[in-house]
């Protein structure tokens, strides 16, 4: 085809770097930590529209926290903050690795981002609810939920709390405000923001958080989601995870390369606050601003956390086959473990050896519960639910048809 | 007591619960001010003020979204699709989701949601407002699905929808909103008023889900029916002189099944009739039940008066809809055989 | 119920007037006519940003066109324009009133938009193609599609193009580069962003410009449309017709309290253009503007068209049921048709009289259009369409479950 | 001719297709560089570049729209729903546009689009990876639907639909993707390569779209089935002993109605089995059809094995799935009925 002067041609957006290329972060620049001021939470949302370009940070590279968004947390906070995020670390090498010995099916770690599920929890109010993605188990560690059924489930054994039915990553706890997590990516943000609309018509004073990866922003419910939330002034916070992957696709296919995910935001009038998502005290503060100024009836927030996904999408792909392996090691803005460990010694408030004896006491929680959870079976485990429970819990009653379905299937 | 169209038993049903139950609101396009493209709400902004009835984006997905949440945290929200044409892009959020939320979380989280539609052709509403898209609900586990074809079941079915605890489908039938529009086009349609299922309890009652309606006993052929093609149906039989039972089924899933084996094996020749289209229509699962539990009382094939596999055509909508004269036509076959 | 004195509320949009009100437009400012500029048509996107809050405008209320926008059009095309436009309003006028007589089902007008399909059809090449809403009727008429057979589809009678299958306003016509109208709403958007996608694959030089109402930017296909046409960089033109009006909604339930709809674009880093939808030149200029960019390969503009809906939302409403009956009267930025009157007249190009026989003229037209197509037939006569054409046209060819139920019909 | 999965056969189809037509695209989520979460489309952005072949944001819809606006334009785009799961949110641009295009335009525009979707459960997908949404489509007029169950019949109905000029939506039976699972987990499953069905001609052909394929020919029973159940329905005629044929519908819309009236008249019973949830599944459709059509010579009621009204439960998959002892019992009760 010979192609005139003047033809159309259609772009095809590449990352920069693909297996075999060196990683490539070269030409990012970030605000210096500090150097973003800190907005009254009441502050009109068009004077915020900067802050949609920008990235909110605390922490600087040694390890000190700088600047008006720097959260008065007490050292014994961070290091409760820093030994959950241990803990969930320890949680997914353990669990990815069940999974590679066939003890379950499927697995996806938060390698990486635990920063922002760890802090946001804390940050919120306990009772707040949360419509999570499947990448934010830290929220359920955070909330002290008991890790032995985190692990019943992941090997779908007889003490399973979902009885078998989901995925192993999909886990629900009403009474931890942790709301059923879906297969289908993103329904969950409406339902937040209509959660955190019946909050408000009920004149309550809890909140809605929820999640979601920044391939998923590209799904119609993520627009849904922000045009009621920006309508109703829903006080919800709309967390966009920017781990720069979905599975196999760069955040440019998902719409980056043009602009920032936080930039969403402000097509629908929302404040939009861009996070060094691997900053722990940045997280932090941003989540405080935005649920005080859910609280205050302000409305919602959109943040976009700026991370890396450290791991594989999950148990069911390998990373090297679409990116440099070493991408991981090269991302600018560091580890959120290794960070706050830093920020906690430079404060004083921890030493290595600390550090080593926290990690073995995760290591030593995950081994000793992985114990229990497979002493109760792991999956493929026959008889480990009763075939006829499947036909529970479809309906609140079973109706005729499938009770004839379960006789069916008993005889 | 009082004479109501099936609009008004509507909005009395939403009235109702809304005066018992501050749990229960209602949203959807044009709902609020305005009452409704239809005026099933009208009033109740009025009433019950706009955070209780109030207009949303024009977004389905997220009124079924947003709806969902809302029943997760307790309310009995009630949304309206403005019609059934347009429920396409609510459909995730009503099957991966609003259907599946209770048995995925092990009865951790519910969804007490009714979600109303307008349905049906002969308005001249051409393509997109005249669907009948009950099949692409009864399909999923974890919905129920109900069509009243009276005031009277309209508004108690409608109570029983807000107060089930699963989410329900609630198909109202558009062509019957005003009057029991039998198909037979050369007779002024008679009002409401004049049909006995309009007399309406002004206050609380309640039509059980899963419960069929004989609007007619018979004994040589039974006629299973929904909506609409109720009143059709009644007709038909009406010119025919045969002397046909019809059934109402009133819930699609879970579907009266009892009623339908005890009509159909006393008659041994069934007739289904349905607007929407044919193929894969809620008519087929009816055809495969009977014959499944009546094969040796069946004397005569199991017909099919549907829509066509089309399109609904604006201008040959009096072809496309199924009238008296065809399902007569299957009748006779079905005595015939 | 007692509140708390922390609890929250739920914030439900109203408009300012309703039935017995007065119309209420106090507090908007716009900028003045040519007191915004004109970027280059390669300016990179986020120089873009603030004119998705301002407002394009070219003509000042007394008729004098200002400013780096106005077009250079001749006289003569501004003639063509303005004839256009009151043929158009004669027609919707005629359509109307037919819907009344029961000649046909359904009629919907696009009063008080006329400036937006013809000026904009006018600034597009005749090859571009357009995928409308329902509301653009005046694109087929500056495309000069014949007049009867518009009205004989409003007709439904038997020369029908659409043979009697689809909505008296949902057009369609391949041969003039206007995209089947669909009764669902926005679907045409992301349709129009994937034939701009074809026509680059295909190094064609054709560009596709869309419509929607405010209204209809809450659905999701919008987002799918926003996101496809950002990555991909599609040679396409988003129209967004702010006419205030949804149905009986206002613009705020769609979510413009809080912001502009041309800053939607702003959320997908795609150029936002803000226009004065009555003001003719520059609707023309923006368009002229989105195109040479689409045509240079810098991809989708979306421009939002400041405007307001003087009828009823179709014939199956009534306006005054829901907004005061006055309100299209006080519109500030008046009336498209008066404007570019006034406009040519204060060039000198145009008389009253002159203007007076063009009215005539339209009118005219429309008539004797008219009766030839109700020679053909109206709405509801028999045997206009064979019965069994309607099982034409779902396939290419006619599988035999449809040959049966065709002869069913025919039995 | 050259041993190939029925991944390898896909792969292969795509490749003679665009080789062929420089209208033919590609694309979807993790489609380009990746190859797909399943390696249907590898090496094509390679071979083709990625304007040929290439990912997509994560949005169905989308994914939908722009092939109905390439296809509009000229193009024979074939796009990818990673998991039938998740094709709801493109229901809408499915059924109201792809699906209606053509008729609503007069035959002005047109839609020759296909649609990819892996679907079918057995691999512990659990929910929200193991769907099977066929009646969904096939209550659609305007769309076709089709799945096939062996790598030669994958390639040759593949090219068909790419070539065909209406929307074909496709749904590959993932469970047999790397080898004809049927069923029985009690033995290793064989490679497709021990299959006669997997030598597939490395060029073009084409496999008809609208007709069934018997399997199996037998006297006593006739067994519907399409995609992995084929091979599940085959076994359990394996293991049952009964003379029964299988025909593998290969098309479910339209349907071969000949090959199955000419079957189930000659044998008087059918057992149809599919994957899909019972209740208004295309089952259903195959039932209702198989009596207006032979109701004389059924000698007992027809018998649908299906997958139960529940979501697809992760651990109890096996539970759940039709296995062939499942299908003996159908099989047992329609010949002593
Ligand atoms: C509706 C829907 N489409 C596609 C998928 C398949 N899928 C699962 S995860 C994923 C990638 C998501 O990426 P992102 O949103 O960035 O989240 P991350 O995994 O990076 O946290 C895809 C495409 C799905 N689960 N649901
Ligand atoms: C998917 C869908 N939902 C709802 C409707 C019903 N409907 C038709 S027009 C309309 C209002 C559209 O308003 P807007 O987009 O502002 O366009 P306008 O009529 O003002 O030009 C509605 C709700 C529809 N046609 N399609
Ligand atoms: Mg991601
Ligand atoms: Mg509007």
């Amino acid at each position: 085809m010979s192609r005139r002067s003047n033809a159309l041609d259609l772009h095809i957006p590449a990352p920069r770097a693909r297996p075999g290329d060196a990683p490539d972060f070269s030409g990012w620049s970030f605000p210096e930590p500090g150097e973003t001021p800190r907005p009254e939470i009441d502050a009109p949302a068009v004077e915020l529209r900067e802050f949609a370009y920008g990235l909110i940070r605390v922490l600087d590279m040694d390890g000190a926290a700088i600047g008006p968004w720097a959260p008065r947390l007490a050292p014994e906070a961070l290091r409760r903050g820093l030994k959950y995020m241990l803990l969930l670390r320890a949680f997914d090498e353990r669990m990815h690795r069940a999974q590679r010995q066939g003890k379950t099916s499927f697995y996806m770690q938060s390698h990486g981002e635990e920063a922002i599920s760890i802090a946001q929890t804390m940050a919120l109010d306990p009772s707040d609810m949360c419509f999570p993605s499947y990448r934010q188990q830290g929220i359920l560690i955070a909330r002290d939920y008991p890790l032995v059924d985190m692990m019943n489930q992941i090997y779908s054994n007889k003490h399973d709390p979902m009885k078998g039915r989901q995925l192993p990553v999909m886990y629900s706890s009403k009474k931890d405000g942790f709301f059923s997590i879906s297969g289908n990516l993103a329904t969950q943000v409406p339902q937040a923001v209509g959660w955190a609309m019946a909050s408000a018509y009920a004149g309550d004073v809890r909140i809605a958080s929820t999640w979601l990866g920044e391939g998923s922003t590209a799904e119609g419910d993520f627009h849904a989601a922000m045009t009621f939330a920006s309508v109703y002034r829903a006080p919800v916070i709309v967390n966009v995870v920017n781990n720069q992957w979905a599975i196999s696709s760069f955040q440019g296919i998902a719409g980056g390369e043009n602009t920032t995910f936080a930039a969403r935001g402000v097509g629908y009038g929302v404040p939009p606050l861009r996070v060094d998502g691997n900053d722990f005290l940045a997280v932090y503060a941003v989540t405080q601003w935005a649920a005080e100024r859910a609280r205050a009836n302000l409305g919602p927030t959109l943040i976009e956390h700026f991370t890396y996904r450290a791991g594989p999408h999950s148990t069911s792909d390998d990373p090297a086959r679409y990116r440099p392996t070493d991408e991981a090691r090269a991302w600018p803005l560091g580890d959120p473990i290794e960070r706050l460990k830093q920020h906690l010694m430079v404060l004083g408030e921890w030493r290595e050896d600390q550090h080593r004896a926290a990690q073995e006491e995760a290591l030593e929680t995950v081994r000793a519960t992985g114990r229990e959870a497979e002493k109760v079976g792991v999956l493929g485990v026959e008889g480990a639910h009763e075939a006829t429970s499947m036909f529970d819990d479809v309906y609140k009653d079973v109706p005729w048809h499938l009770r004839r379905q379960r006789e069916d299937l008993g005889a | 007591m009082a004479s109501m169209t099936m609009i008004q038993a509507l909005n009395s049903a939403l009235d109702v619960m809304m005066e018992r139950d501050p749990n229960v609101l209602t949203f959807g396009e044009d709902v609020g001010y305005f009452g409704g493209v239809f005026k099933v709400t009208e009033h109740l902004q009025k009433k019950y003020g706009a955070k209780r009835c109030f207009d949303a984006p024009i977004n389905e997905c997220g009124i079924a979204g947003a709806a969902i949440g809302m029943a997760v945290y307790g309310l009995r929200p009630v949304i309206e699709i403005q019609f059934a044409d347009y429920m396409y892009p609510a459909y995730d959020q009503l099957v991966s989701e609003a259907a599946r939320i209770r048995y995925r979380s092990a009865n951790d989280y519910t969804v007490p949601l009714t979600v109303r539609m307008p349905y049906g052709g002969g308005i001249y509403g051409g393509q997109t407002h005249s669907q009948s898209p009950e099949a692409l609900f009864t399909h999923v586990a974890g919905l129920k699905t109900v069509i009243p074809a009276t005031p009277y079941d309209a508004k108690g079915l409608l109570i029983s929808a807000i107060e089930d605890d699963d989410p329900v489908v609630f198909l109202e039938p558009k062509r019957v909103y005003n009057g029991p529009f039998d198909g037979r086009r050369d007779r002024p349609v008679i009002p409401w008023s004049k049909h006995p299922a309009s007399d309406v309890p002004e206050g609380y009652y309640k039509v059980p889900l899963g419960k069929a309606n004989i609007v007619r006993e018979g004994a040589d052929l039974t006629i299973l029916a929904y909506g609409t093609m109720v009143h059709v149906a009644v007709a038909a039989v009406e010119d025919s002189g045969i002397d046909a039972e019809v059934l109402d089924l009133r819930t699609l899933l879970p579907v009266d099944i009892d009623a339908i084996v005890a009509s159909v094996c006393k008659t041994g020749r069934c007739v289904i009739v349905h607007e929407a289209t044919r193929t894969s229509g809620y008519g087929a699962e009816l055809s495969a039940l009977v014959q499944e539990h009546c094969f040796y009382k069946l004397e005569a094939p199991i017909e099919r008066v549907t829509g066509f596999d089309t399109p609904y055509p604006h201008a040959l909508e009096w072809d496309y809809f199924p009238t008296p004269p065809r399902i007569i036509k299957a009748m006779r076959r079905a005595m015939e055989a």
